[in-house]
């Protein structure tokens, strides 16, 4: 893979010229305590003060609000306004852990599963993302573990990975990458061969996949067991909403009078609400079926039907959750059990 | 720490009990809650000062509503939060055991609610000096800088409800926001719903707010929600003079009234 | 807030009142042919104590500039106590909603017995003046326009 | 899909003035929803309300918007209208565009707009509207008269008389109440026995009263037409179907040295007792806190002279159960007794004593046989000190309400001491003199002219004793606040009139609501005086606030009427205009939580709880539920309602929020 290395001058001023150039540029910045992606306006915004954001890098291509169409009723007839493409901006997106450059492959594997979603592609495809390896990790990181890793260039186009005296060793991953790297050539200096390994963080290996993908299956009907793993599990949607590869929507008409429109936003299986008919009955009755839903789907059903395992080992959601629904811990149990 | 081992476990080794409701070391070192069924699981018990979740939201869950011989480790929120619940109808006296601490740290068991209300009564009701700095901070805002404080936190709600589904007066199996006819607050999360739900949520919590600040703990995104149940909180004290998770037989705030309540913003 | 100097702004002004005192007060206003701006458009609900403070929320989310809530006097309500409900709701409605900065000189609460055609007037008149000085709601009709479009990058 | 009808009435001119008629119809005949819209003169004419009848056959109109006048005007015409042409009349609204709009707003496009968004607004409402049809609630014709005082006693007679069975529960051995124990009545001086007895004999008789005496409510439960009503019949200790009332008993009972509650203390009874010769039933029973036999086990004197054998010593309390439509509560006043007045000496000093026992001493029934004696030592008193106010209208000591009855009862004592004392000189201490009645001015003028009762207005400071005789200390007010020194031989206090005893925890058996000073509350001051907030339920007399006896029959003839009422349909016939919990399927059944805290909301009582069983009959769980003969229609439980489990017919969720939206939205 082609290497380039970015000082750190140049890799403020690569910023500076992303922002005044056509492209927008999202990055981790401060959020009073917690780091999470923004629109930024100039270099000092970003923070490399992060395991991972709190939210995923997936809402660059899969917002939690879209926009699908627009409609209006005038003297009882409907007009529609369908998606405006050319309002999709060109976006850099800076400072993606490997694990969530990972998660774009899941989402789009979903997102062009039988027909392929246009707003989704077209918003990718206008995305760059430069990625920036992990020196660090935490209790709750287990990508080692999905097959990842914390210098992994799947996914990104760029992926920097910072040396000790503050230069960014540049992968250049894909021809997107490249092209960013030709725009902005006379910031890129020739790569002095640093090794990349003992740059990155040590995140220890938690569970052994193919076993979990080979046994997941064989504790479905195990009620007593999802159960137990689910006791404490409040039902609600962070998990869900962190997560770089969940992709379950929920469609809304969303209406003032004579004008609306519908909308595509982000929901989870773990709300009850997310199974529940008409009729009153809910095929997913207790909080057991919700979790067993969240493992299978990323365990079973994405490895079955997508040949992808919908886990990036980001471990937000572990994070995020209220209850410390340690993912990586119940998935291990599974194999233990 | 030993005493609630050794407690718990002779609850479940006599019999006494089925089934333990605390506190256990999860990820990083933080607490979480846990359920203990077995006497030499007990071990996994914990309870210090990291266990400061409240937890009373499991005693109405179906799931563990079903057991019969039940404890919960009770830290001071989860007791305030189950005299309010008992006053809510939602959790009868005998259904569970309470295990509780005295200041000095010794485990007592709490065998009715009425002992309950009494320990309550010795605890402390108030807001912790960080969230009284912030109140404070807030409420001497001018009228657009609290608008636009609240406007950028509530764009940041990712609607993933974890404030709801943390908070132990959160008990309603079909909550107002899963209405949709009408649609009461929208599914989407933007900034306007998103202020809808939070203003919905904090009425909700009018007078039944035990200021334990679960929906602030809980949410991902850290914002500060809690503050506006607290704010109903106050002033429900301050000019009703009611305080939640006190008294079991306490009336809510808004479902009571007195003739010669405050209406000097009335024309 | 921008304050609105063009004088073509029409405060849009929903009254939520009560069946019994109210509403006939407005009657009365009617019938005693005392002048009042149009801006203020008025719902009947029984009584006071069936308006649902997320309605008034949800008028503000639909464009109002302006709020009126008015019922019974105390002591008068036709369901004697239901007045006396809705008082402790709005007291700690508009505490709180002051507290996250919405301006609550754009909500009026009042009583206006039934035979006070001339006082609902006067509130009318009155809280048109004050919203037509305050300039629309801009806060709200803000996140009314974005309340679709907010994705990372818009922040 | 809706087919909306939309009407807009010019009303002659007094809409089409301001208001431009036809642009509203032109405008509203393209909202979503709407089938026809057209504008019209009159609509209220015939040949108006013939449009609406014919538009709702022609187009099969799913809903009607009459845009004219206010509700209160002409809603009933209207949905009269959709009824005959087969239209559900919950289905048509009324958009106020007249006293709301034409009427208060100048002639201009504004006035137009805001027709148009009135018109809109009822539109999306109208949509939402569902068909209702009235609810009906049987009624057993059964009233229970709780208390047989004067007011029971009227009441009881008027539902009687109109042809319904009456059940009458006096918590005394006989009916009568304060009334029997009265000797002249004002402003008439008629003798209250002698009116009243008459009436006690008429429902010890009446086919269609059932007399409990003795008697007490023990739990009331059921709504408005069918309450179920369990009494406690205490035991007389004696059988009433073979007694004869010979009074054999009572003569030959040793224990004779019980003060008499009818005589107010100032005379003495037996164990085994009817209260006063006049006694309805005059059957006695045995006090047996009392009774020799039941304090020491030995006696039964009574057992062996009785001729019939009709002592039951072991009786035991017994039980009945009515199914009532209404209830009447006539269980009257009291008056203070307690020692709130140590400066005036009530209690300590025998010859202070309060109006009820005076009226004992100048009843000829009475243990003086109507002459004026004092308690103390038999003597005609020749000067008595009248003191009005005594624990009225003093909100530090006593009862900040006046107790109304006072002044002109105290007028009467002092003139019925004067008419038989001719010598006696009468004083009155009063603060105001309150004679509203009809000729009760008349009345107390002539006390004071004719029977020269000395009126002092101002306040009595203290009473002492000095050398056998009551030294009263005053002020006269009139005369510059001048101390005023009265040596009396008896004082009279007015005391105030207060509840009856256990009157709250009635009220709370009954779910009636009362005031702070424990008198029940009527439903609305001006509007339902006889009616409690709990439907069904009614007040006469003075168990609501004190009352003089031509105003508590009054209010008795009124509360009777109102059951008469009530009684005059077989079902009862309300408003469907109610809230409703809302039933989901299983396994949820319904979104309510089951805190009842909107059982505390409630003005009316209506919600109480309903258990959802499984087809076993185990409790599934327990939700609220509203009872539609009792919901009065307020909504302000589906207000307070956090997971919106209630709604409202009429002003349900889905409409009065649509109505919002459409109101500010075109």
């Amino acid at each position: 893979m082609e290497r380039k290395l970015l000082t750190k001058d140049s890799y403020k001023l690569l910023i500076s010229k992303i922002i005044s150039g056509k492209y927008q540029l999202v990055a981790p910045v401060k959020v009073d305590a917690l780091v999470d992606f923004r629109r930024i306006k100039s270099a000092d915004e970003i923070t490399e003060d992060y395991i991972v954001t709190v939210s995923s890098a997936k809402s660059v291509a899969f917002p939690r609000n879209e926009k699908l169409f627009g409609f209006e009723k005038n003297n009882k007839k409907l007009e529609q306004t369908d998606f405006d493409f050319d309002s999709i901006p060109h976006t850099v997106l800076l400072g993606v852990r490997p694990c969530d450059a990972m998660g774009f492959a899941s989402l789009t594997s979903i997102f062009c599963w039988d027909s392929v979603d246009k707003i989704y592609t077209t918003r990718l495809e206008r995305t760059i993302i430069i990625g920036m390896s992990c020196a660090k990790a935490d209790a709750s990181c287990f990508c080692t573990s999905v097959k990842g890793n914390p210098g992994n260039t799947a996914g990104n186009d760029l992926l920097l990975t910072k040396t000790p005296d503050g230069d960014y060793i540049t992968e250049i991953v894909t021809e997107k990458g490249a092209k960013l790297v030709a725009e902005f050539y006379e910031l890129f200096r020739e790569d002095k061969g640093a090794e990349k390994e003992p740059l990155l963080a040590n995140v220890p290996e938690v569970f052994e996949l193919d076993g979990i993908l080979a046994k997941i299956n064989s504790k479905f009907d195990d009620e007593v067991f999802w159960s137990e793993q689910a006791m404490r599990c409040l039902g609600c949607g962070a998990c869900a909403y962190v997560c770089p590869t969940c992709a379950c929507f929920d469609i809304q008409d969303e209406s003032h009078g004579k004008t609306g429109q519908r909308v595509r936003c982000w929901d989870s299986c773990g709300l009850s609400l997310f199974t529940l008919h008409t009729s009153g009955h809910n095929p997913r009755q207790n909080q057991g079926q919700r979790w067993r839903q969240r493992l299978m789907h990323k365990f079973s059903y994405m490895p079955d039907r997508l040949n992808t395992v919908g886990c990036v080992g980001c471990g937000r959601c572990s994070r995020a959750c209220p209850v410390d629904m340690n993912i990586a811990e119940h998935l291990k149990s599974i194999i233990d059990n | 720490m030993n005493n609630i081992q050794q407690k718990t476990k002779e609850l479940l080794e006599s019999g006494a009990c089925t089934l333990i409701i605390g506190y256990e070391k999860g990820t990083g070192g933080k607490a979480r809650p846990v359920f203990v069924r077995k006497a030499e699981h007990a071990a996994k018990l914990i309870f210090d000062e990291s266990c400061d979740q409240n937890i009373a939201g499991y005693l109405y869950r179906q799931e563990i509503k079903n057991e019969s011989k039940k404890a919960i480790v009770a830290n001071n929120h989860t007791l305030k939060s189950i005299v309010e619940l008992a006053s809510e109808n939602q959790i009868h006296e005998g259904d569970f055991m309470v295990l509780a601490f005295t200041a000095e740290g010794e485990i007592i068991e709490l065998k009715s609610f009425e002992e309950i209300e009494k320990h309550v009564a010795t605890l402390y009701h108030g807001l912790n000096d960080e969230d009284k700095a912030t109140m404070q901070k807030i409420e001497a805002m001018t009228m657009e800088e609290r608008w636009g404080f609240w406007e950028n936190e509530f764009s940041k709600c990712i609607k993933c409800y974890a404030c709801r589904a943390s908070c132990p007066m959160c008990y309603c199996p079909t909550c107002t926001v899963e209405i949709n006819q009408p649609q009461w607050i929208p599914v989407p999360s933007h900034t306007l719903g998103n202020l809808e739900w939070h203003v919905m949520r904090a009425m909700h919590l009018a007078g039944r707010c035990i200021t334990c600040g679960q929906c602030a703990k809980s949410c991902p995104l850290d914002l500060p929600i809690h503050l506006l149940t607290y704010k109903v909180a106050l002033d429900s004290e301050q000019y009703f003079d009611s305080v939640a998770g006190t008294s079991v037989c306490a009336n809510n705030v808004l479902a009571t009234f007195k003739t010669e309540d405050h209406e000097n913003f009335i024309r | 807030m921008e304050t609105n100097n063009n004088n073509s702004f029409e405060p849009k002004v929903v009254a939520f009142v009560c069946n019994w005192c109210t509403y006939a007060g407005a009657d009365l206003t009617g019938t005693s042919r005392i002048k009042y701006a149009p801006n203020v458009k008025i719902i009947r609900f029984p009584c006071t104590g069936r308006i649902d403070y997320m309605l008034l929320m949800k008028a503000f989310a639909n464009g109002a500039d302006g709020i009126i809530v008015s019922g019974c006097h105390p002591n008068d309500c036709h369901y004697t106590s239901g007045n006396f409900h809705a008082r402790r709701r709005w007291m700690i409605f508009r505490n709180l909603c002051d507290f996250i900065g919405m301006d609550m000189n754009r909500v009026v609460f009042s009583w206006v017995s039934a035979a006070e055609g001339a006082k609902w007037a006067e509130i009318v008149n009155t809280t048109v003046d004050t919203i037509r000085q305050l300039g629309p709601a801009t806060s709200f009709q803000k996140l009314i326009k974005n309340s679709v479009f907010e994705e990372v990058g818009n922040e | 899909m809706a087919r909306i009808g939309v009407f807009i009435c010019h009303c002659g001119e007094n809409i089409s003035a301001t208001v431009d008629c036809e642009k509203v119809a032109k405008v509203a005949s393209e909202f979503p929803g709407v089938a026809v819209s057209v504008d019209y003169k009159y609509m209220c004419s015939d040949p108006g309300q013939n449009l609406v009848k014919e538009a709702i056959i022609e187009h099969k109109l799913t809903g009607v918007v009459v845009s004219a006048c206010s509700p209160r005007m002409h809603e009933p015409t209207f949905r009269n209208a959709c009824a005959e042409a087969g239209l559900n009349p919950f289905l048509c609204e009324m958009a106020n565009i007249r006293e709301h709009c034409s009427w208060v707003h100048e002639k201009g496009d504004a006035t137009t707009q805001k027709a148009i968004d009135i018109v809109r607004t009822l539109v999306e409402k109208v949509k939402r509207n569902e068909a209702l049809a009235p609810i009906y609630v049987p009624i057993s014709k059964t009233a229970v008269v709780i208390g047989g005082g004067v007011a029971g006693i009227q009441a009881a007679l008027d539902i009687a008389d109109a042809g319904h069975k009456v059940v009458m529960v006096e918590r005394e051995p006989s009916i009568g109440g304060h009334m029997s124990q009265l000797s002249e009545t004002f402003p008439t001086l008629d003798c209250s026995q002698c009116i009243l007895t008459p009436r006690m004999v008429d429902v010890a008789r009446h086919p269609n009263i059932t007399l409990y005496t003795y008697a007490e409510i023990e739990s009331v439960d059921g709504s408005i037409g069918n309450f179920n009503v369990k009494i406690r019949l205490k035991s007389k200790s004696l059988d009433e179907k073979v007694c004869t009332g010979c009074g054999a008993c009572i003569q030959k009972c040793p224990v004779k040295k019980i003060p008499s509650e009818f005589e107010q203390g100032l005379g003495m009874r037996t164990a085994i007792y009817v209260p006063f010769p006049q006694a309805v039933p005059n059957k006695p029973v045995i006090d047996r806190k009392n009774c020799t036999y039941y304090i020491k086990g030995k006696c039964k004197v009574c057992e062996i002279v009785c001729p019939t054998k009709a002592i039951r010593f072991d009786q035991e309390d017994s039980f009945v159960e009515v199914q009532a439509g209404a209830l009447l509560l006539a269980t009257g006043f009291d008056v203070l007794k307690t020692s709130a007045f140590p400066e005036y000496g009530y209690g300590k000093y025998k010859d202070v004593i309060d109006g009820l026992q005076f009226e004992r001493l100048a009843s000829a029934s009475g243990p003086t046989k109507g002459e004026i004696r004092r308690p103390s030592d038999g003597q005609i008193p020749k000067k008595i000190v009248f003191i009005a106010c005594a624990g009225s209208r003093d909100p530090a000591k006593g009862r900040e309400y006046c107790s109304k009855i006072c002044c002109m009862y105290t007028a009467k004592h002092a003139m019925l001491y004067k008419h038989k004392v001719h010598e006696g000189t009468p004083y009155i201490f009063y603060m105001d003199i309150r004679a509203t009645g009809k000729m009760y001015e008349e009345f107390v003028r002539r006390a004071i002219e004719e029977d020269e009762v000395k009126y002092i207005r101002g306040r009595v400071s203290q009473v002492y004793e000095k050398n056998g005789k009551l030294i009263v200390r005053g002020v006269d007010t009139l005369l510059m606040g001048q101390p005023v020194e009265i040596e009396a031989d008896m004082v009279v206090l007015a005391t105030a009139g207060i509840a009856n005893q256990g009157s709250e925890e009635l009220a709370q058996k009954l779910h009636v609501s009362y005031d702070k000073h424990k008198f029940f509350s009527e439903a609305h001051p001006k509007l339902k005086p006889v009616e409690t907030n709990t439907a069904g339920i009614f007040l006469a007399g003075a168990c609501q606030s004190t009352k003089d006896i031509p105003e508590t029959v009054a209010a008795a003839s009124g509360a009777a009427a109102k059951v008469v009422g009530l009684f005059s349909n077989d079902m009862l016939k309300r408003d469907p205009l109610i809230a409703i919990v809302k039933k989901s399927p299983p396994p949820v059944y319904s979104s309510c939580t089951g805190c009842f805290m909107c059982i505390q909301v409630c003005p009316y009582q209506a919600i109480d709880k309903e258990e959802i069983k499984d087809r076993n009959g185990n409790i599934i769980k327990t939700i609220s539920h509203i009872n539609p003969g009792l919901c009065q229609g307020c909504g302000t439980c589906v207000a307070f309602c956090k997971s919106k489990s209630i709604d409202i017919l009429g002003y349900n969720h889905d409409q009065v929020y649509a109505e919002v939206s459409a109101l500010l939205n075109e």
